[in-house]
């Protein structure tokens, strides 16, 4: 047990900085909805210390709460795939060599009308990103990155074709959670022509946790800070696994 | 405008030299095409609008109907059948909707479609004049009202009525130009949607009706605040003329539109865009609209500090392909971007370098300069310190339009919050070094000015590349942006046509007479 | 009724930032934690989106969150003195020279070992603050300001001696609630001599609520952004009432 | 140095004159007074240390007992008790602490307390020495790995412990000065407490324990950095010269000391302030302490765009005053703040003219640079953008000490992530436009050399009219800060004593003789 609280200046004095807008007039009235708001999560103690108007109908609030709520930092499993546990390039290839003995096939994609390539070209391509090399560039992988805007359904055709081990998919835009709905749309194909369980899929993209892509069906998902190395790691022990 | 770098002059008329031999031969194919969306572009100035029940537009209706007939244009059909039918567009449009095919309506005489078509034209040009005599003298009346630079927020909630209330919001704090960020990859719909809409990712569909409902807004709100507050949205993607026209029918302030965007980011086909792109700014031009040019993209996808010449040589070639359009240079927004990695000492050195290099060789420009996005992270405090950075260069170097930084760039689109947050900072940062400008002084040899003269040399130097591969070649080798577009990859290009000899667009003539633009 | 909830681009989306400290290192397993942490407080949804080392032991988040509390902003009460009902300084003055007939005596004071003279001087001085003339320049007003680090015993003798109406007490350093200490001594001091009732006890300083004056037995405070108006306003009518 | 202001050097000069014939009736005065804590600090030095059952230390026992022959000075008495008792001086301040009276003891001869009085000199001088030596072989080791300019940090828990945790912290996070705040009004107590403490508001006090903790704990971060980290405290108040003793003693750094801050912002008499400044002052000179003015403070409280005039003019009596007690330029720390009203145009530049003016003016000095405080609300981002403009203003112009804003300043006293906050603000800023200072000229006839020549001319005229009143007079008449303090006014006076004829101080004759003092 190590149960830890917010920490302004002193042990557990619960000191959390919020900033929010309400759809009501600037004023000494607002304040008080805002404090009250900032007591209903529980906070102790509640000092709105700036507002300012939006607009006529909305305003704008700075405040500072006190709480007494803690979590057990013990229990607390980090739902990241960190880097400290990872391979290094080197490491994956010898990996691949001494327990799959072939090579693998990784197909990767940024997906729906998703336009940004970055995130996946960090992933994938040669040159790689924050000196972590991309799969293009490990010997003992082949891998396919179709760019973005690319459909699921021509992904899927895709990986079949090559035969792929993995299918790797970056999504980057989350309004209105069309990147839910983009995933979703992918496992769902997937099942409906039964070949789930042929290839281990991986989810990627700033907003996205390991839970969530785990809930939406994936084998795995990583979020910003992400490099090959974690991806290739987790793909290849998971194909060592599964032999 | 005071000169501090000592830029060597003749470097800059070779540059511009460069510029026009790159982009003579592809505007001489451009003259010899055009396109299913210049097509529908010139109907919709015609009165072509409304949707079948399926949501197709008319235009497109129209469009498809004249399919095998497109190399004379699609005008003369709409023109012809309004002169047969004696109705008026409105009517027409409703019947072509409910399914009339105007292929099966025997043509009108050549007279009487003529006639028909110089009514339309007339009435189009009386249109867009109103708009341009509305929105100058608003311009005169409450001159010195806006801030210098523009301050440019966008609203990006998918939904036209929280957009109006957000737009309104942003301007009461301060804005003067709202662009209302379009839905992700309306740039691949070979169509413009009909009506006002509420359901977008990461913005708004640009439709004529959602142009109407802004305008209407932010015309209200200019008059409580005294202030004209300029509307924006996307000429840009496989409908840019159409949207162009959009515009122009409905008073948008500024467009953007640039001339290979769609080629490198959208993956459009490079002929089909150079195609659309022409019209599409010989509308801006006629209409008074101001273009964005997108030069920032490169920067968010390549190093900036690397990369620093391909935004001066696009900044060019955006020039001449918008002088070649008819477009004043007042009305060239030409883009650049505050993206250098953080981490880099004296980056900011070298953006006052880039800033202050592109107002010298683009001085009557009115430059829009973009925030920090690529660097910007979930660590909003170091975000709105590098926001204040980028308002202090783009003062410092007397930019036209600024667009603010979000704090929560790398976060989700503006909250209204953020924009209040962003407008705040930058009122606050211009006024306080306000005259910055025509105080300081670079030391000569020092980094500023040697940082601009090498990149002037470099950018030269891949001019001259480009020049001797040509431009289609070049695109398609991947000079740009590291990424190769074959020439007939892309989408869209089923949708361009060879320009037949009984081609006949009276709008393009009217246009190409108004804007002095005959050969 | 008119609920409100917390507005990020959407009625009622309930968007809410946070940052806070916790006593722990940086690193996914933290992140999990912040995030639970987030979800104590009622939120539904939580985005830890940027996470920092302050030292060893000590790590930064930054945090998004969704709510779906809210609060009626109709019953919210404002808990200010807001400016819109002051009387101007000149209505003050006819107002004393119409209902009370003589005129009114305040001492102020910012009191204990708190040093911040700007504060009071804001209230009482001639030239006032931000265009509000202070109280020393009311014709119908005797005021004296006794300056900073003054004795709530020195306060109360000369508040005696001159037969005040009024006592204004400033407090701006609120650390380890060093300013509920001496407003509260100062309460005490008088009921031990009997003399509350004498004066209106008026608190003030950037960390002073009206509510928290009261409960200290003040019989209003004033917060960040007062002026000498609104709490001549309030005296005087305080004393109208009482008469 | 790059001078960029064109200043007259001739009106410097003449300023400087000025405040030496300001200040030379005031050393005259000082130099025939001595005061309660003058003695207790020379007791301090000699070994008295300790604290009776209610907490009174030690010093101010002897002090008491000493009381009325303190003409002759206290010391006498204690090295006498040392000499006839034959005690180490712990041993002797635990008797004194449980009630011993030294006046009690009959005098040791002459010789023998002179030759105690010699090994009590020589004792400190050595443990004085190992400290200026240790810091300086540590800061050349480790040169060029702290920031320039130097990043200042503030820790005020009110528990020494806690601070030190902070402390630890902030360090990590870049600081390379740490100040530990005081508890409020510590100023005006007569004594200084003993023991690590536990229990303040607003700051920590300022004790000899609590420095020694601090010290061991900052010198193991400066291992793990290989970052020489300052320590900071407050000679300051009532108790100055002790603190200076004990600063001394335990290796601080640097110490906030200024020639009129006591009189004018804490009410403290003006004769007790100078005694005790003069000899706080050549205790910091021989101990290598830097001392940091308070030139900040009259900007808190009048408008820092009509005063800073006094800013300068205090800069230039806080130098005259150090040079007579024997500091260096190199030791002088001349403050000054980043306070103008945000709201004015060009603020900035007003900032940069006095930042720029302040270091050609005093161009070895390293310059205490405060954050805006005054302006800073309760809008923590509107804060944080403050703080960038004021971290580039200090980097532009070269300043040495470099005090964090804090984006909450308005609201508490420092989080442990406002000041990493802090930290990571001025690390970006400073780093990207580092070589600012060399890069960029300010225009003749511009509002930067405009602005400069201004102040520079009213300062002098400001410093002309002191001389004419006198400065105690010009004090009592409120010619500072708007504050009047009668000369007779104000606390501590009582602790003035006029030295006699048989005054005896060879600690102050030491640092007389070391620091080249003697007439
Ligand atoms: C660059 C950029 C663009 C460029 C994209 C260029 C390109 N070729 O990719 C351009 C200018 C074209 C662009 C356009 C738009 N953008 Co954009 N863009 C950005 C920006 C500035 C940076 C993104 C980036 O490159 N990050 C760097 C990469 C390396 O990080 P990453 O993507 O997170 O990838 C890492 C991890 O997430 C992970 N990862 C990512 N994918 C994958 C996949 C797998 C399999 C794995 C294992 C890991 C993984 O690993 C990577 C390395 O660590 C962000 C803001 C920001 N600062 O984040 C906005 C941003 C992403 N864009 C945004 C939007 C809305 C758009 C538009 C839709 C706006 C519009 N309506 O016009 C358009 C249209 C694009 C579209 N249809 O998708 C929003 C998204 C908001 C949201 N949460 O929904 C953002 C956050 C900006 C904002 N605040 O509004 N954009
Ligand atoms: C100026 C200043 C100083 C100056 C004070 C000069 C002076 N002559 O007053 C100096 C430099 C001396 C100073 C010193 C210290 N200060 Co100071 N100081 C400030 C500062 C920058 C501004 C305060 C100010 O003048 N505000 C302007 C006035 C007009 O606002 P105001 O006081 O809120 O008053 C308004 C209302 O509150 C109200 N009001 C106030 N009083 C009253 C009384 C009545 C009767 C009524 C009706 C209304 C009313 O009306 C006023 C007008 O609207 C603040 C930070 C900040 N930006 O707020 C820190 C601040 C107040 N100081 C602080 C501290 C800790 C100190 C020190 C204790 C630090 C130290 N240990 O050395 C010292 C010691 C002082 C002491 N013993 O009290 C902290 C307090 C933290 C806390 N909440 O506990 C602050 C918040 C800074 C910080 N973040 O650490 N300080
Ligand atoms: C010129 C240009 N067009 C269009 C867009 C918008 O993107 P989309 O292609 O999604 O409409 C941008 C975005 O930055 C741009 O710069
Ligand atoms: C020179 C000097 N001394 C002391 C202080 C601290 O205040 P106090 O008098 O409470 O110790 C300051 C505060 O700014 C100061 O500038």
């Amino acid at each position: 047990m190590n149960i830890v609280r917010p920490y302004g200046d002193t042990l557990d004095d619960g000191k959390v900085q919020l900033s929010f807008t309400l759809p009501i007039p600037d004023g000494a009235k607002g304040r008080e909805a805002a404090r009250q708001l900032v007591l209903k999560w529980g906070f102790k103690d509640c000092d709105v210390v700036h507002s300012a108007p939006l607009s006529a109908g909305f305003s704008f609030y700075v405040a500072y709460g006190k709480t007494e709520s803690s979590v057990d930092y013990d229990s607390c499993v980090a739902d990241e795939h960190s880097a400290e546990a990872s391979m290094s390039m080197d490491e994956v290839n010898e990996f691949i060599r001494r327990e799959l003995g072939r090579k693998v096939v990784v197909v990767g994609a940024c997906t729906g009308f998703d336009a940004h390539t970055v995130g996946i070209d960090a992933i994938m391509n040669m040159k790689g990103y924050n000196h972590h090399y991309g799969l293009e560039r490990y010997p003992e992988m082949e891998a396919y990155n179709l760019g973005a805007q690319v459909p699921n359904e021509k992904l899927i055709e895709f990986a079949d074709k090559v035969k792929a081990d993995a299918i790797l998919v970056s999504q980057v835009v989350t309004q209105k959670d069309v990147h839910i709905h983009n995933l979703t749309q992918l496992i769902e194909l997937l099942e409906a022509r039964g070949e789930r369980g042929r290839y281990i899929c991986v989810a990627g993209g700033p907003r996205i946790g390991n839970k969530l892509a785990v809930e939406l069906g994936f084998d795995v998902g990583f979020g910003r800070g992400a490099y090959a190395d974690d991806v290739a790691t987790f793909i290849v022990k998971k194909l060592a696994e599964r032999n | 405008m005071r000169a501090k770098l000592g830029l060597s002059q003749d470097k800059i008329s070779e540059a511009r030299e460069l510029a026009a031999r790159i982009c003579g031969p592809v505007l001489k194919f451009v003259d010899g095409h055009t396109s299913v969306t210049v097509e529908r572009a010139t109907l919709r100035l015609a009165g072509a609008d409304d949707a079948d029940a399926d949501g197709v537009p008319v235009p497109n209706l129209i469009v498809d109907q004249a399919r095998d007939r497109l190399a004379d244009g699609a005008f003369r059909l709409y023109a012809s059948a309004l002169a047969r039918t004696g109705d008026a567009p409105e009517r027409l449009n409703r019947k072509i909707a409910e399914g009339l095919r105007l292929t099966d309506l025997p043509p009108a005489d050549e007279a009487a479609t003529a006639r028909k078509a110089q009514e339309l034209v007339n009435r189009a040009e009386s249109r867009v004049r109103a708009n341009r005599e509305f929105r100058a003298a608003r311009q005169e009346e409450w001159k010195d009202r806006n801030h210098r630079p523009l301050l440019y927020l966008i609203v990006a909630t998918g939904n036209i009525y929280e957009d109006v209330k957000q737009a309104t919001a942003a301007a009461e704090q301060g804005a003067d130009v709202i662009a209302v960020i379009r839905t992700t990859a309306q740039s691949l719909l070979d169509y413009v949607p009909y009506g006002p809409t509420t359901e977008g990712f990461g913005g708004t569909y640009a439709t004529q009706e959602n142009f109407r409902i802004m305008r209407a807004a932010l015309d209200e709100v200019s008059e409580r605040q005294k202030r004209y507050i300029l509307l924006t949205n996307y000429a840009s993607g496989l409908c840019m003329p159409e949207i162009a026209a959009m515009g122009a029918l409905e008073r948008l302030d500024m467009m953007l539109n640039d001339s290979m965007y769609g080629i490198l980011f959208r993956d459009i086909n490079m002929y089909r865009t150079f195609v659309d792109q022409k019209f599409s700014r010989m509308l801006d031009a006629w209409a008074g609209i101001i273009i964005n040019t997108g030069e920032d993209n490169y920067l968010t996808t390549s190093d900036a500090y690397e990369k620093a010449y391909t935004v001066l040589a696009s900044q060019f070639l955006n020039e001449r392909f918008a002088y070649a359009a008819g477009l004043p240079a007042r009305l060239m927004g030409l883009g650049h971007a505050f993206e250098m990695d953080p981490t880099i000492k004296d980056g900011f050195l070298y953006e006052l370098a880039q800033a202050q290099m592109a107002r010298e060789i683009f001085p009557e420009h009115p430059l829009k300069y973009m925030p920090p996005t690529k660097f910007m992270s979930g660590d909003i405090f170091k975000g709105l310190v590098m926001d204040t950075m980028f308002n202090f260069v783009s003062k410092a170097t007397d930019q036209g339009i600024h667009l603010l930084g979000m704090l929560t760039e790398a976060i989700h689109t503006p909250f209204m919050m953020d924009r209040y947050l962003a407008v705040d900072n930058a009122r606050y940062v211009m006024n306080n070094m306000a005259s910055f400008y025509d105080e300081v002084e670079f030391r000569e040899g020092g980094i500023v000015r040697t940082r601009a003269a090498e990149v002037l040399d470099r950018t030269l130097e891949f001019l001259r590349q480009i020049e001797a591969t040509g431009l289609f070649d070049a695109i398609a080798e991947g000079q740009f942006a590291d990424v190769k577009r074959p020439k007939d990859g892309g989408k869209g290009l089923e949708g361009l046509i060879k320009k037949g000899p009984r081609y006949w667009n009276p709008f393009e003539e009217h246009l190409t007479r108004t804007l002095g633009l005959g050969k």
